[in-house]
């Protein structure tokens, strides 16, 4: 018969060696029944308590007890997460400012903005992120959705308000005397107008 | 061997073998084998150098000096034995069998008198073959006598709430202003987009204001301010409605003057239950 | 930047979290590099001594560094989990040693090792387990796998290197003095040592 200082040793063993939740009646397993669920539930009461204020938690679920990371600790183990976090494409990039900048606009907005359809794919990427939703549906032929950003693309990108957002003055203001006004309207010339907005933006970054 | 995993509780120590359920905690000490054991007896062997080994070990000979004539007729009665009971024999042990008789033919003929120093025991071969398989079969029980994890201990893993969630892309409000000034290069919009602080606010307010709409019908406009929040934020608030209302996006009505003023959506009737994240429509 | 105690609390954290070893280049990461591996080697370590006289144990392994329950502790652990840890057969465990000891060697080299055909069941065994893979293919006929052991061989053994596995030193000094036959002397005292060898293996066996 184990002593309870030792019996709260061989529950914080094997819950940290499980997964999965334990309930009592697995945990009772441990002792061979010689324990009785009271006191296996009081020692792990004990077991919470002399785990508070590390990063990790026993909580009690559903299924049973079950040792857990804190979510405050998830920042530092997701940077040792091996695989290279994933990137939006352009689309979806180019799609988010215009959303962010000029809201509400419709799908036909961005498209006149970028200059090329808006596939689906990109919008639902979106919503599906929970960084922009339907707010209303502009008074036009088809009533095209009016999409604006969400509580969440602020939070997410750790905003205040869309006013925190970079300012976009300046580079405007760059750009328009870096382009002659009256030089063709881009899409045929993409690539070399693509090359220059591109260095411009790695100089202004330097 | 046909089986790979053998799955055991016990020790394995004494109990060489099984026969009609009785424990055979001994090998047999001479050739006598009980017809029934031959077959479980032979299967505790890996092959024939493990038999080998177990007849030089039993006799307690030295194995760099192994008595050839004895050690290949004790081989070959356990062979000729196992031949009478009609198993199954592995190509091995006969292989070895006619090894062991070469050895033995080999040292009965005479020595070569030159270079004697040169010439080869025909037992060396052997005895390296049997030293380096008793050197892995030992190397093969400290390593089973070893701590082995999920057997004799278990890595602690915790669960991590976040793990199962897919990893998603990460993006800074710079990579939007990055988006946003190629978005310009390209079409050269510039005039037209450029986005300043106080419009991205009115913006905000506008999509706010939508937000609360959508699926509200008529709203009292007094409700779509929040006094509490200051004066500024009024102002903004109702450049907001006024410009939802030059896009047409918002209608505003009274029915007479000094009545309460209502906004809803444009369109009539209800919006469909607002921000049903649906797929584009088009 | 974290304070030690902070620190220890998110590396005890990151490793109770992974059930495969962490390697200091991977803990270093959790900093975004600004701690160094000498001080997140002395914060293991005092890791390690924070954590004497529970049921789980932090190891420096093969592949970094990992918690483990304490093999005391197991009989307890096995009792809620009525399913065995498979027990390998001679065959797989002397495949095993040739492969650790003789390495890289392919499938007839075991076999003239062992004098017997090695089933293609065997080497699975050990591949499934992920003790053993292919590193090459020998430039002979057929151009034969070459097997040799890995990382999580020496992980899961608790062994921080090749080196660490038991010797076999006696037993081939023997084989140096087999070599010459006609001389009754040395293989004489040879023997005992053998013997030796043998007895110990079955000591630490039992």
């Amino acid at each position: 018969m184990l002593n309870p200082a030792d019996a709260r040793i061989v529950l914080e063993t094997a819950l940290l060696a499980s997964q999965e939740p334990l309930a009592i009646a697995d945990l009772r397993r441990l002792f061979e029944q010689e324990l009785g669920a009271d006191t296996i539930r009081r020692l792990l009461d004990e077991l919470r308590e002399a785990w508070a204020g590390r990063g990790v938690e026993l909580v009690h679920l559903a299924g049973g007890w079950r040792f857990q990371t804190r979510p405050e600790f998830q920042p530092y183990l997701d940077r040792m997460n091996p695989e290279k976090a994933p990137r939006y494409s352009r689309a979806v990039l180019e799609t988010l400012a215009i959303v962010a900048y000029r809201q509400p606009v419709t799908r036909g907005d961005i498209e006149d903005v970028r200059g090329v359809t808006v596939s689906p794919g990109v919008i639902r990427t979106l919503e599906a992120r929970g960084w922009i939703d339907v707010v209303g549906h502009r008074d036009a032929p088809g009533r095209p959705a009016l999409y604006a950003t969400t509580r969440k693309f602020l939070d997410d990108l750790g905003l205040r308000s869309l006013q925190e957002l970079p300012p976009l003055e300046e580079i405007s203001k760059s750009l328009e005397l870096a382009a002659p006004p009256g030089s063709p309207a881009a899409p045929a010339t993409e690539h070399p107008v693509e090359a220059a907005a591109e260095s411009a933006a790695v100089a202004s970054a330097a | 061997m046909s089986l790979e995993l053998v799955h055991s509780s016990a020790a394995p120590p004494p109990t060489v073998a099984k026969v009609r359920g009785q424990p055979l905690a001994e090998l047999p000490a001479d050739l006598y084998i009980p017809p029934d054991a031959l077959e479980v007896f032979l299967d505790t062997f890996e092959g024939p150098l493990d038999l080998l080994l177990y007849l030089i070990r039993k006799a307690n000979v030295d194995i760099l000096d192994i008595p050839m004539a004895r050690l290949t007729r004790q081989y070959l009665d356990y062979v000729e034995a196992m031949r009478r009971r009609n198993l199954e024999l592995a190509a091995e042990y006969l292989v070895m069998a006619a090894m062991l008789m070469e050895i033995k033919s080999r040292l009965l003929l005479p020595r070569p008198r030159q270079a004697p120093e040169e010439e080869l025991d025909p037992r060396a071969e052997l005895v390296r073959r049997l030293l380096e398989y008793e050197r892995m079969k030992l190397a093969g029980q400290r390593l089973d006598a070893l701590p082995q994890r999920d057997r004799d201990f278990t890595a602690v893993e915790v669960w991590i709430e976040q793990s199962i969630v897919k990893r998603l892309p990460q993006v800074h409000a710079h990579d939007l202003e990055n988006a946003w000034r190629v978005l310009l290069g390209r079409a050269r919009l510039s005039r037209h987009h450029k986005v300043t602080r106080d419009e991205l606010s009115v913006r905000e307010h506008m999509a706010a204001i939508l937000r609360r709409l959508a699926g509200a019908g008529f709203r009292a406009f007094t409700d779509l301010f929040e006094p509490w929040r200051g004066v500024a934020v009024l102002v903004v608030n109702f450049l907001a409605l006024l410009e939802l209302a030059r896009e047409g996006l918002i209608e505003v009505t009274q029915a007479q003057a000094y009545a309460p003023i209502y906004v809803r959506l444009a369109g009539g009737e209800e919006t469909p239950a607002a921000p049903a994240p649906g797929p584009g429509r088009d």
